[in-house]
């Protein structure tokens, strides 16, 4: 369709059109609205400043976890080993403490070191054998999984009740007056914001993500953006995995399981916000508090555990499917 | 780039061919070695519960298959299901509920049952064909709001079943075979037939094979996608049937190593097919050997924490070798 | 042994002695040389699985058996399933650790093939025996703790998503309702919360934060998680971090990063209940060569367990169980 | 085969017209074609030749005009009456699967089935006697599509097309562009079995040579208009068909001559890439537009492929300005000065869904931002600036590439490579889907690029590989052709006309034969 008849269509719609086309617009923003003042009225407590507040806090390891699966997704892949990351960075740090007694920094950089690992060995997978990403993520968490078992004997957390004060000051502290987790989150997504939308490298990662061959085309090194993708996507999974071993100064094998599906469902809301379909990290941020208002909203309308399970993977159904459709029937027009 | 990919002759082609065998290659190698070093795996006892042990995985495979055929078989832009384990587990639940909470016959049981699975895939199809989510996200999602709708009808508590239909598919035997593996082997076949035995079946290939040619013979490409995810829930269904008489009753959770499994057995038995695409004998196979696999490590006493370990490196190995021997340059 | 008797040896110290001082005696002319045992175990992520499994392992082994061991990756159906293996296997016993309902037919088919089941926590009419903890003590013990803890009044909340999925967790949780119907001034806090298995300190310390927000300072005296004690990691977690630690926790199992906890100074975790899995699955072990020394054995032998109440107690506890020495 | 002249059309598609947005694509054309002939339709890329095929597949409706199959007026002419009226269409893409089986794929979406199933086996005989009989060909039923040649994959779509007995009209669609000349025998004798048996067919090919050998009569179209329809002796001449294929003055489209300096901006010895070419030596000067011709299946699109670094070569060396260099990832092309303008456009020139200035600045990231972050007004400025120059419509970089019309597309792509500073710019088909007005300001575009006045004082060198043999004509300084993979000639345009071009690219009919020295 070109400009101009686009112009006429839209000056000759009449009011209920236009209405149909701000719903479309809007739709899913009215949604997260709606969900919103359905908890203020039925779930008691949940407008106070601190219930947002803890939401807010307690969304910081997903965001964290989604922001490298954006990055993933972005590149127009998928990672479903951002928990074995999470896990490997929670394990290196604990072990480093506990077992080597290294200074906390050393410590969250042997951590960090973790979920590069897992990056490398999904990157190794990708690039240099071509497997796509959803089969090389799933095999690295088969054996990363494994892995945690057999490290621990069968799957035993890891505790270290003594681990140094700042080290839990990276989960429970305060900067600036502010949780830490937050402020650690807020700056990732800071960083990341920068580079997936703001820097040129993000501007080539999009383009690898929307269309692999005319990036390639346009000189773009296609591999080592792969390849550099899921190592940084790695690395931050294991900042999230960090923070969560030092909230509760241990190290749970396979936690970074629960977060995955979370993580993968914020950044296709998120995209599905945007006006092109794409995953940003705006909008994963959006997709992140929505899952955490949902899941915050649910537990203080006290309803059976059973039913709020159901009743979540249902919204997240309707909510995907919504998401989608806006997004599809923009791009159409 | 956009060149045919014609026919290589060169002496690199038979290389790449055996890359593809690899895998194959592999299994028979670890297979020979259990065989060897726990010699009472050839035991007829051990071979009938390898078939006994493979039958939901089977079954789900089935549908798994069904789904990667007509949508081909890339993980992310092809078909897949995800919800395939999810929907047996809600059915198998269901079907619990009935027979041992509400003294429901066995016949209305399963067919509620059926009905629950169903809906799963019709919400599938419709998510995938009308909605056009990619059916990773779309299943992804119904496989999550259906493992919860199990929670509610269950309570999260394991329902026991003695129904005798269900215990007669566990314990009777006919002629030698577990009643459970004859009725899966009879499954079996009536979704050989469908798939590579009639004309709904080449049209099913046909979709996943290539979709513009498809769609240039005439056939209705949506039309086959929507059917093939409705009848993957079908074998959703029906396996819940062999999920009962496996655990004797519905357990929370099942569906999380069921997944893993299918995964596995169906995209390790391209390797099997010949034609190195996903097939039914392929998934039916893979899903044995696995189970077999599983069992004979066990038998040799490998650390069960290695399982993970070993079936990971086998999917990578059969994409891999899969990727490298189909690569271009 | 029973529930009666164990009432008695109220004094921890003792009862751990009296058992270590069985397990020494017994080892003597007990003798499992020849025999293969399969033992399966439910799953060996969860600390009271993997020293049940590994106790019953060891001392097979040390009584001169052959080990055939299976893991059910916490599933309960490849649990099942496993002993099928353990049948083609033609082991002479089997241990059987935990499990739910569908090992039922697994036993009765070891049964018929001539192989003597022993099972741990799980009671089976195929079995020879059950090796368990006395969890009708724990039940009642923990619930007696907490109310003394908070003064026998207070308004009390409780994690217990297993209540109705578990007998165990039945046995432990229904008495401690039933205990709290002695204290009048104690109101448990309706809806139960609902701890998730997977990732459950985590899991739980989100759900505590939201808990926490949602009943203000001074509303809430005790948390208490009806099954096991992971969870209580978390929530001691949240409550550090809402600053809320004037609320008493109490759990059961008394695993090893739960008594280190408990052994802190000022630790809102004030009460426990320790069980010994490594003595349960030694014990199971020594069953199984009791019953081929011709001995006749009850259905239930049950393992002593060990209040643990306040800090000295954790370190004491922590001690005796051989996790090592806290500070 | 006797061919009488007042044979009745089996199929008659009179006065069609069908334009498009901006473009009268077919006028008042004309198709007609007898039972029991190869009719051949030729002309120049654009020329209206698959808008009229497209029409009477029932993919496009025309606006005007009728058609008539087999004395029956078609009025509700859809792919599915076009099919039912025995109107067959050999796609010039393979469209098969290529994991089925040869019987499986001739009987693709019409299979024999009884109620115990799919009968395989007679299926199989079916193909095999099918194959066989009517084409002349021995193929196994049982064989992959994956492991056949080409020319069998045609044999096995035209196998497909026939299978039912009841084709009447058969559309070949360029059939031979990928085939070997061995393998274009064997579907010559294939298509000539056809005719045979009283079927009309409908040839569409660029190889005039074919079109001479193969054809009873040929209809010329030209600008969306039936210009001739030939038939005897004069069918047979390539001389003729490209007279009238060709008719409209070309020279005013294409810009000036430039001056050409002595310096080799690329250099390349020895080049191959088995099993598409071999052997070719090709330099290029500054300043210079060096046009490469050849057919579908010359090896022209793998020599740009390897040019730029999408295939790897098998011998040769490459040295740009002297300096010898290995190409094999495009990015290593793009960052010593070697740019790409790639034929598919759509998929491999463009980001569709990022906007023009953001496919514009794509390849020089690096000059519009700071510290690595994108200064998007400098972005929108340096863009709107090329933009303007190029005359990008809409005058709106904002605007998302999708919805640009395929001039303005490539335009983008030139501004994006513009805006590099490249050395040598490699065009595959830069004009294709291009309409005239853009072409020309698009050729104009080409000269400035060698003439220095955009780039570097030097000028650029460049490549043009072009199927409109009177674009290369128009636009080069040299012209090197290139047939079945190997250089046949290295001539300076004034050596040329368009039929000595034609006649070298097509491989030549026995008249023009002599021009080959």
């Amino acid at each position: 369709m070109t400009e101009n008849t686009q112009v006429k269509a839209s000056s000759s719609a009449s009011l209920k059109q236009q209405a149909v086309g701000f719903l479309k617009q809007f739709g899913f923003l009215l949604i997260i609205a709606a969900v919103f003042g359905f908890f203020s009225l039925y779930a008691t407590n949940f407008l106070s400043s601190s219930n947002l507040l803890n939401i807010v806090e307690g969304s910081s390891i997903l965001l964290i976890l989604a922001l490298g699966m954006t990055y993933i997704v972005a590149l127009g892949g998928i990672d479903l080993s951002v928990g074995i990351a999470f896990d490997f960075g929670a394990a290196f740090a604990i072990v480093a403490l506990k077992n080597y007694d290294l200074v906390w920094y050393l410590a969250v950089m042997v951590g960090v070191s973790g979920g590069l690992l897992v990056g490398l060995l999904n990157a190794f997978l990708v690039v240099k054998l071509s497997v796509s990403p959803f089969m090389a993520t799933l095999g690295t968490f088969f054996i990363g999984s494994s892995v945690q078992r057999i490290f621990t004997n069968g799957g035993g957390p890891i505790s270290h009740r003594g681990a140094p004060q700042e080290f839990r000051d990276l989960a429970v502290g305060k900067i600036a007056g502010i949780p830490s987790e937050i402020v650690i989150a807020s700056v990732l997504l800071l960083v990341y914001f920068l580079f997936l939308e703001k820097s040129i490298f993000g501007k080539r990662i999009h383009a690898i993500g929307m269309q692999r061959e005319a990036a390639l085309v346009a000189g773009i090194n296609v591999n080592r953006y792969l390849f550099w993708g899921f190592v940084i996507a790695g690395g931050t999974c294991a900042i999230g995995g960090i923070i969560g071993s030092a909230n509760l100064r241990m190290f749970s094998p396979l936690a970074g399981y629960s977060y995955l599906l979370d993580a993968i469902a914020a950044v296709f809301i998120g995209a599905s916000l945007s006006r092109n379909g794409r995953p940003s990290v705006s909008g994963t941020l959006i997709g992140v508090l929505f899952l955490g208002m949902i899941a915050n909203g649910l537990n203080l309308m006290g309803l059976n555990f059973n039913t709020k399970d159901a009743l979540e993977g249902v919204i997240l159904v309707v909510v995907l499917m919504l998401a989608v459709y806006q997004q599809k029937s923009l791009g159409k027009s | 780039m956009a060149t045919l990919n014609a026919n290589s002759q060169s002496s690199a082609f038979n290389w790449r061919a055996l890359t593809g065998y690899l895998p194959f290659i592999v299994f028979i190698l670890m297979l020979g070695y259990l065989a060897v070093s726990a010699p009472q795996l050839l035991t007829t006892d051990s071979l009938d519960l390898i078939l006994r042990q493979s039958v939901p995985t089977v079954v789900v495979c089935l549908g798994l298959a069904v789904v990667v055929i007509a949508g081909g078989d890339d993980v992310v832009a092809g078909g897949i299901d995800l919800s395939i384990p999810a929907a047996a587990v809600l059915a198998a639940a269901i079907m619990a509920d009935q027979l041992t909470n509400h003294g429901t016959a066995f016949l209305p049981a399963l067919s509620m049952a059926m009905g629950a699975a169903v809906i799963v895939g019709l919400v599938n199809a419709f998510l995938v064909v009308k909605v056009a989510m990619t059916p990773l996200l779309a299943t992804l999602a119904t496989s999550v709001a259906t493992v919860g709708i199990t929670k509610v009808v269950t309570s999260s508590r394991r329902i026991n079943v003695d129904h005798p239909t269900i215990v007669s598919l566990r314990d009777n035997e006919l002629g030698g075979l577990s009643v459970g593996v004859l009725l899966t082997l009879l499954l079996v076949l009536i979704f050989y037939f469908a798939v590579h035995r009639s004309k709904w079946g080449m049209s099913l290939q046909a979709v996943g094979g290539n979709r513009d040619a498809a769609e240039l013979s005439g056939i209705s490409v949506n039309r086959m996608l929507a059917q093939s995810f409705i009848l993957a829930s079908v074998a959703g269904g029906l396996a819940s049937v062999f999920v009962l008489a496996r655990g004797s009753g519905s357990s929370p959770g099942s569906e999380e190593s069921l997944l893993l499994e299918m995964i596995l057995a169906t995209f390790l038995g391209a390797a099997f097919s010949p034609r190195r695409v996903v097939t039914l004998w392929g998934a039916v196979l893979g899903a044995v050997l696995v189970t077999a696999l599983s069992i004979g490590f066990k038998s040799i006493g490998v650390n069960v924490f290695w399982t993970g370990c070993i079936k990971g490196a086998l999917i990578l190995l059969v994409v891999a070798s899969a990727a490298l021997a189909t690569s271009k340059d | 042994m029973n529930t009666f008797f164990k009432t008695f040896t109220g004094i921890v110290v003792g009862a751990t002695a009296l058992v270590a001082s069985v397990t020494a005696t017994a080892g003597d002319h007990l003798s499992l040389e020849g025999k293969k045992v399969g033992i399966a175990v439910v799953g060996t992520q969860h600390f009271w699985d993997r020293e049940a499994f590994n106790g019953a392992v060891d001392t097979v082994k040390k009584l001169g058996g052959e080990v055939v061991p299976v893991d059910g990756g916490r599933d309960n159906q490849v649990h099942a399933d496993n002993h099928d293996i353990l049948l083609t296997n033609k082991v002479d016993a089997v241990i059987s650790i935990l499990g739910d309902g569908a090992v039922e037919p697994k036993f009765e088919a070891l049964k018929n093939a001539g192989i003597p089941v022993f099972t741990v926590d799980h009671s089976s009419p195929h079995a020879v025996n059950n090796t368990t903890s006395d969890n009708y003590y724990m039940g009642t013990t923990i619930g007696r703790y907490m109310a003394d803890s908070i003064g026998g009044k207070g308004r009390v909340a409780i994690f217990n998503a297993f209540e109705g999925a578990l007998r165990i967790c039945g046995i432990r949780a229904g008495l401690w309702k039933y205990v709290m119907q002695d204290y009048p001034g104690i109101e448990v806090i309706q809806p139960e919360l609902a701890e998730a298995f997977a990732n459950a300190p985590e899991d739980a310390r989100k759900k505590t934060l939201d808990f926490l927000n949602q009943n203000p300072k001074g509303t809430v005296d005790a948390i208490h998680v009806g099954c096991w004690d992971q969870p209580a990691i978390g929530i001691v977690q949240a409550l550090e971090e809402a600053g809320r630690t004037e609320i008493k926790v109490t759990a059961l199992d008394g695993g090893p990063e739960t008594l280190e906890i408990m052994a802190e100074e000022n630790s809102p975790f004030v009460a426990n209940v320790a069980q010994q899995p490594n003595v349960i699955g030694s014990t199971a072990a020594m069953n199984v060569a009791r019953h081929f020394h011709g001995e006749t054995l009850l259905p239930q032998t049950y393992v002593d367990v060990m209040p643990v109440n306040g800090p000295e107690e954790a370190k004491a506890v922590y001690e005796k169980l051989g996790y090592g020495t806290l500070k | 085969m006797v061919n009488e002249l007042n044979t009745p059309s089996y199929l008659q598609m009179e006065s069609i017209s069908k334009a498009f947005p901006g473009v009268q694509a077919l006028d008042n054309a004309s198709l007609s074609v007898r039972a029991a002939e190869i009719h051949g339709l030729v002309g120049e890329n654009g020329a209206g030749k698959s808008t009229i095929i497209k029409v009477l597949a029932g993919v496009y409706s025309p606006d005007e005009g009728s058609i008539v199959i087999d004395n029956i007026e078609q009025k509700n002419h859809s792919p599915a009456s076009v099919h039912e009226a025995g109107v067959r269409f050999i796609h010039q893409e393979l469209n098969l699967v290529p994991h089925f089986t040869v019987a499986e794929s001739v009987f693709m979406g019409q299979e024999i089935s009884s109620p115990v199933g799919l009968r395989k086996r007679q299926m199989r005989s079916r193909a095999e006697d099918f194959l066989q009989q009517s084409l002349q060909y021995q193929l196994s039923g049982k064989k992959l599509i994956r492991d056949l040649g080409v020319a069998e994959r045609k044999l096995v779509q035209i196998a497909r097309a026939l299978i039912d007995n009841k084709a009447k009209v058969v559309v070949f669609d360029e059939p031979t562009g990928p085939l070997a000349s061995n393998e274009v025998e064997q579907l010559f004798r294939a298509i000539r079995g056809l005719r045979e048996r009283g079927i009309a067919i409908v040839y569409v090919s660029h190889y005039l040579g074919e079109i001479t050998d193969l054809c009873d009569r040929v209809t010329v179209f030209r600008n969306g208009k039936t210009v001739s329809v030939l038939a005897g002796a004069d069918a047979e001449n390539s001389q003729t068909i490209i007279q009238q294929m060709v008719g409209r003055d070309i020279t005013t489209l294409y810009p000036e001559r430039r001056r050409v300096s002595e310096k080799f901006v690329l250099s390349c010895a020895g080049l191959s890439c088995q099993p598409y070419f071999q052997g070719v030596d090709l330099n290029v000067s500054a300043g210079e537009i060096v046009g490469i011709a050849g057919l579908v299946g010359s090896g022209r699109e793998e020599l740009i492929d390897v040019l730029y670094g999408l295939k790897k070569a098998t011998a040769g060396t490459v040295e740009l300005d002297g300096q010898a260099l290995r190409v094999n990832k495009p990015h290593i092309a793009v960052k010593n000065g070697i740019v790409l303008v790639p034929r598919d456009r759509r998929n491999a020139g463009l980001v569709l869904d990022m906007t023009v200035a953001d496919n514009i600045n794509l390849a020089s990231l690096d000059e519009v931002s700071t510290f690595k972050l994108e200064r998007k007004g400098l972005g929108r400025k340096r863009a709107t600036a090329l933009a303007d120059k190029l005359d990008i419509r809409p005058k709106n970089v904002n605007a998302v590439v999708r919805y640009l019309s395929g001039g303005n597309q490539q335009k983008v792509v030139l501004a994006k490579w513009l805006a590099t500073g490249s050395r040598l710019f490699v065009m595959d088909e830069p004009t294709i889907g291009v309409d005239i007005g853009a072409k020309v300001e698009i050729y104009q575009l080409i000269a400035d690029l060698a003439s220095g006045s955009n780039a570097e004082s030097d000028g650029a060198g460049v490549i043009i590989s072009s199927s409109d043999p009177s674009e290369l004509l128009g636009l080069c300084d040299r012209i090197i052709v290139l047939l079945r993979g190997e250089i046949i000639a290295v001539k300076a345009v004034d050596e040329l006309t368009l039929d000595s071009l034609l006649a070298l690219t097509t491989g030549g009919v026995v008249a023009t034969a002599g021009a080959l020295h």
